[in-house]
């Protein structure tokens, strides 16, 4: 079934169902069809509670469907692939390492040799402006300071496939767009393939080539709009004509959806 | 320096406070002893407990030196087969269900009934007194650890299945540590059980240590000596807890409260 | 009735046999006496009982009471002879050879770590003139020294006579024979189990001791007569005594108490200058502070007026 | 429907698992004993073992019952002393540093030796084997219940003191829930200490129970019903145990793993 | 000292350190002074990690100033005040507890009655969008549904003084400008104080009497700025030329000390 033709991730009729303890049934996806391309950037909106997390968690590997298939690559997900990156909408530390050690983690479970890349934590750090809390532990840190060491923890690897679950939510508006800016020269320059899930809709539609909608629960797509805004974006683009349709498009099918249910 | 000196003062309050609890506890006895002259076969005074016992301070080091060896021994005897036991149990509910029964009657029926056959199978030494303080000691070990390696934060799990990370990664860089309150905290059950497994097997098949005095004073009617002994055995005993607590204290501060007093549990 | 509390020197065993048919038998109930019988967990533990008066009467080692009165003085009186010889010895398998005391050098024997066998064990050395550091000991507890006899790790464990018919039976599984040597018949010739009393009791009911006295020897006498019937009245009460080990040591009891000196004196007497032997000896094995005098450890005048002779037959 | 089916069966394939390992264990070691010939007296086939102990059928029952009232009641009594102890203990930091010496004193001095002399003072029957029970076993609860108490979320704490919430609401609606994974991994473990508590109470001072019978037929050498009582007691700790894990499965689900093995530790 | 015409809330000259394992100080506050009135909505933004949460929980007297004095009704904030309602930055909610039993959480706390005020709490969470989930344990529950739970939890007893850190942090925009008009509402209706700590501007300026800017570490303020637009405030406001000025004056205070520091 794989084929350098298949789109780096497909979902095929997927559907995830919880059971939760007190015996109910919680349909957070229902039928879900959605195929990503290689080296393009998705970005998910959609309301509180609709599926995003669990979208993620199911492209990640980490949570199987209920029903339907979700393929990497064109071959079913076994497993989850170390090709693939994912940023928690928790930071998730470990609360025993400091940040440095935190960044390096992934490296560790890999079984990579972390030496060579220690200049490249340390780059990081300093880029996601945690320069000089290198050997702090995490309880030490603010909300926002910890969901930047996940970042950092999320790139140190360079997963051709990144999944990045509300990444920027704890973060001020300019680290937010400083960052966000970053994100895109990265994607650029390494060629990956980003899913993204913001509640920001101008966040939304200045980095993604495609936004994806998602309705209330259970969680629909409900619009797949392609953005088809001029590379490279800056903060200027916000301020265009055709950002602002966009933006309008997806906030009033977003509105709808939410006012909807 | 303000600060040191606060440190040192607090430090000095505290053990003050513990030395003054024992002391006053001992003149207590003293006075009670006295007062109500209870007869020294039934409550030894500690003066006499302490006279008596130092009648035989000559031969003290060398029964001492024996139960702290059974003792440490059978710790680490513990440690190193209680975590790996507790590790199966969680990795393999097949293993579970099987080795629980067995662990289970290991651990209900009292070592003091199965010592002598152990010693009798496994022969009599130093050796034995290890296994059994480890036999008493182990259980503890197993049980917390597996509750530990199981309450790990589901989502830091989930991490490190996206990463496809081998088990032993996972387990070694995450689980283990994260379990590590756990650990430590049956620890000092542990420490404090080998204690008393060195006892019970000097008690049944030895011809040294705090055990064999016991039993031998407690034969030849010397009450004041087998309560001096059983003293000592709790000073090891305390000893051996506090050095358990220190060794958390260095090794992972991370979970422990910072501002509290020092000397936590 | 007079209710009166009796603590064993240890778990319930054939030689306890005369006190559960004086009461199966009403022998307590004729003298005016309710008689409650506890088990015993040491000689110690009886004497501590008996002095702090949680039991009125006790049943313990005469070295036990030797000791606690030179030691701590605890308050207790002996009143009447059970054992007239201590069982205290060696139990060995006649096929290692062993004859006399000297063929235990150069050999291992199996021994607890405390006990009046051990205590008395230097000696019974000395009275022999054997050396110790040519014995090698293993110390183990007691319930395991005939897996040790028997599984050839020693040759010899220290064990009180009483015990043999366990051993015998032990011993006849693997083929082999199981025999006993006393330290009473190799120059250590003390007393064993005593009834004792607590001096303030024989103060206030002397009259309930004798009574007790009498009665209680009346049942060994005939306990010693009717076996089976003893037997029996231990297991009505205590079903778990095993009936073929509790024979063995009823039977024991019973050779040993029916020597020529009782048989003239009758059950429970002690004779003065073996008393003080009993003592000398037990003074020097456990190095005690002091000697007891005689009065300090016996109150005669408790024995029945008419004595009570070992077995009609 | 389906679901009720598959239930049902993986229950069955855990019990069968577990049944299997203890037939598989039975048999062999019957099968060993009659190859090697190996003597009764030295370790009973399991046949030998059914058959004596089965003519001592009459009075079982009343022994049984005698440890099993010991075992509950010291495992309740270990309850009730050893969380406030922890309570005290992680409250006041002048209690710990008083009282614990004093834990350490008693956990560290075994029990078999310290027994006889309580025994003297409290006297002997059901309740001093109750206590008894209670001593071996409380310590792991106390040290557990204090760690456990001290693990609390931060955040979750100052939440609580932001609305300036009494220590003692504090401590019901919040610490001691928290705890519970700590408490319970305390209990499964202070069950099996209570079971060896109450029979070394036997042992020492009781003329009925299990342990009595221990102590009885290894006196009259009768391996064999020593080895069969044995067994009935590793089947009291087996099920007192997995009382206790039933306990915390229906008390406290939240915290347990939801879609592994149901009979988990 | 205490007495009616003193402000709600005073900060005079407040400096918080913390003290980290590896032994080195940050100093996350340094410096403040400020006095909060009666009936006040203030908005507190400023980069990730300059002392937001810090201020709050001072403000809450759930923890102590290094140097410096907080006052609280005019008196020297000795102990937490139950007047005083916190939503954390994290959800914080007992995992044991249901929804609804989380809400009910504080009135436990304060040992009020619980049973007049169940009705409110169903209200509540109706009101927030997890009607239905009353039952779910927060392991149930996505992030964003945990944070609104914790919303209403600190609006059950009705404080007098509510501290918000990121209360909408984790919702998309549509709940989020729901439940902002909703806060507007209460604060309205009930005369309550709100300090209320967000990273968007937008939403600083649309709900705030005042707005505070906060630097980078060491965290000091700014800049102070009292929003005079009308009120009451509608989705609208967001759209007039007034407010776009404020945020202009605000985002780039922002700007230029994060791009500062
Ligand atoms: N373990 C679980 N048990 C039961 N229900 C769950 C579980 N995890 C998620 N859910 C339910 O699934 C639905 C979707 O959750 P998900 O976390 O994917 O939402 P989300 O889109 O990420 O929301 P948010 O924006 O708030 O993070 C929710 O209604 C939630 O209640
Ligand atoms: N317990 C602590 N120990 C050491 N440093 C701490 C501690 N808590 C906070 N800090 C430091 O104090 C500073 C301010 O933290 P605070 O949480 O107040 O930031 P914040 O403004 O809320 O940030 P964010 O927007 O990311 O939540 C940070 O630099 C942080 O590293
Ligand atoms: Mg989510
Ligand atoms: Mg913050």
């Amino acid at each position: 079934m794989a084929s350098a033709a298949a789109p780096l991730v497909s979902l095929e009729g997927v559907t995830r169902r919880f059971v939760t303890r007190s015996g109910t049934d919680v349909t957070a996806l229902q039928e879900v069809s959605l195929a990503i391309e290689r080296d393009q950037f998705v970005t998910v909106v959609g309301p509180s509670g609709c599926g995003k997390t669990t979208l993620l968690k199911l492209v990640g590997g980490i949570m199987p469907p209920t029903l339907g298939t979700v393929r990497l690559n064109g071959e079913v997900l076994a497993r989850p692939s170390r090709k693939v990156g994912m940023v928690f909408q928790r930071p998730v530390l470990l609360p025993w390492r400091s940040v440095f050690e935190n960044v390096l983690f992934p490296l560790e479970m890999l079984g990579w040799r972390t030496a060579p890349r220690k200049d490249e934590a340390r780059r990081l750090i300093e880029l996601v402006g945690l320069g000089g809390f290198e050997n702090a532990l995490p309880s030490e840190l603010s909300g926002g300071m910890q969901q930047r060491v996940s970042i950092c923890r999320a790139l140190i690897y360079e997963p051709e496939l990144l999944l990045m679950d509300e990444p920027f939510g704890a973060l001020d508006a300019m680290t937010r767009e400083d960052l966000s800016f970053e994100l895109l020269r990265i994607w650029n320059e390494k060629r990956k393939t980003v899913m993204f899930v913001t509640h920001s809709i101008t966040e939304a539609v200045l980095l993604a080539d495609r936004v994806i909608v998602m309705t209330a629960r259970p969680g629909r797509v409900v619009m797949d709009v392609p953005i088809t805004l001029p590379r490279p974006r800056t903060p200027d683009t916000e301020f265009t004509a055709e950002f602002k349709d966009f933006a309008k498009t997806i906030k009033s099918a977003v509105y709808a959806e939410a006012r909807g249910c | 320096m303000a600060a040191v000196d606060t440190t040192l003062r607090r430090t000095l309050i505290e053990y003050g406070q513990t030395t003054l609890a024992v002391v006053v506890l001992l003149v207590g006895w003293e006075v009670l002893c006295n007062v109500l002259s209870v007869p020294k076969w039934l409550l030894p005074a500690p003066s006499q407990i302490a006279a008596d016992t130092w009648e035989i301070r000559a031969v003290l080091p060398m029964h001492f030196g024996a139960t702290l060896a059974a003792v440490v021994g059978g710790f680490v005897l513990a440690i190193v087969t209680g975590i790996p036991i507790a590790v199966l149990v969680v990795y393999s509910p097949f293993l579970r269900r099987v080795i629980f029964p067995f662990l289970l009657t290991l651990q209900s029926v009292p070592k003091v009934a199965l010592a002598p056959l152990l010693l009798l199978w496994i022969g009599y030494g130093l050796h034995s007194n290890m296994i059994v303080a480890a036999t008493v000691a182990f259980f503890p070990i197993v049980i917390n650890t597996a509750t530990g390696l199981e309450s790990v934060d589901k989502e830091l799990l989930e991490l490190t299945r996206s990463l496809d990370a081998s088990t032993a990664r996972v387990f070694w860089c995450v689980r283990l540590p994260w379990a590590l309150p756990y650990i430590f905290s049956s620890l000092k059950v542990a420490i404090t059980l080998a204690v008393i497994g060195a006892v019970v097997a000097e008690f049944v098949g030895s011809d040294k240590g705090l055990g064999y005095l016991i039993l031998t004073s407690s034969g030849a009617m010397k009450t004041s000596v087998m309560f001096g002994v059983l003293l000592l055995l709790s000073l090891l005993g305390i000893a051996s807890f506090y050095a358990v607590a220190w060794a958390e204290r260095r090794l992972c501060p991370w979970y422990l409260p910072t501002n509290t007093d020092p000397p936590a549990i | 009735q007079e209710a009166v509390s009796f603590a064993l020197d240890w778990v319930v065993n054939g030689t306890h046999a005369g006190y559960y048919i004086a009461r199966d038998k009403g022998f307590y109930r004729e003298a005016g006496l309710d008689v409650t019988i506890s088990r015993g967990f040491g000689s110690g533990d009886t004497i501590k009982r008996v002095a702090s008066r949680s039991a009125q009467i006790g049943l313990a080692d005469t070295g036990a009471i030797i000791a606690s009165r030179a030691n701590d003085d605890i308050p207790v009186r002996i009143v009447a002879m059970i054992y007239d010889r201590a069982t205290l010895g060696l139990i060995y398998l006649a096929e290692s050879g062993i004859k006399a005391p000297k063929d235990i050098e150069g050999r291992a024997i199996g021994r607890s770590a405390s006990g009046a066998t051990v205590n008395m064990f230097p000696g019974f050395l000395k009275a022999n003139g054997m050396d110790r550091s040519k014995i090698r000991e293993v110390v183990v507890d007691g319930a395991t020294l005939a897996p040790l006899l028997m599984s050839g790790n020693v040759d010899a464990v220290l064990e009180q006579s009483i015990n043999i018919g366990k051993f015998r039976r032990a011993a006849a599984q693997q083929g082999k024979t199981a025999l006993a040597m006393s330290y009473a018949d190799f120059g250590l010739e003390t007393y064993g189990n005593a009834l004792i009393v607590n001096p303030v009791t024989l103060g206030e009911k002397p009259e309930m001791v004798q009574r007790f006295v009498a009665a209680t020897l009346k049942g060994t006498a005939y306990a010693f007569d009717h076996p089976d019937e003893a037997i029996a009245a231990i297991r009505k009460s205590n079903p778990e005594v095993d009936a073929a080990a509790a024979m063995d040591e009823l039977v024991t009891l019973k050779e040993m108490d029916t020597n020529a000196e009782l048989r003239s004196n009758g059950l429970g007497t002690i004779a003065i200058p073996r008393l003080e032997k009993t003592r000398d000896i037990v003074t020097e094995a456990l190095s005690l502070k002091r000697k007891v005098s005689v009065e300090d450890m016996y109150a005669p005048g408790f024995l029945p007026k008419t004595p009570v002779m070992p077995g009609a037959k």
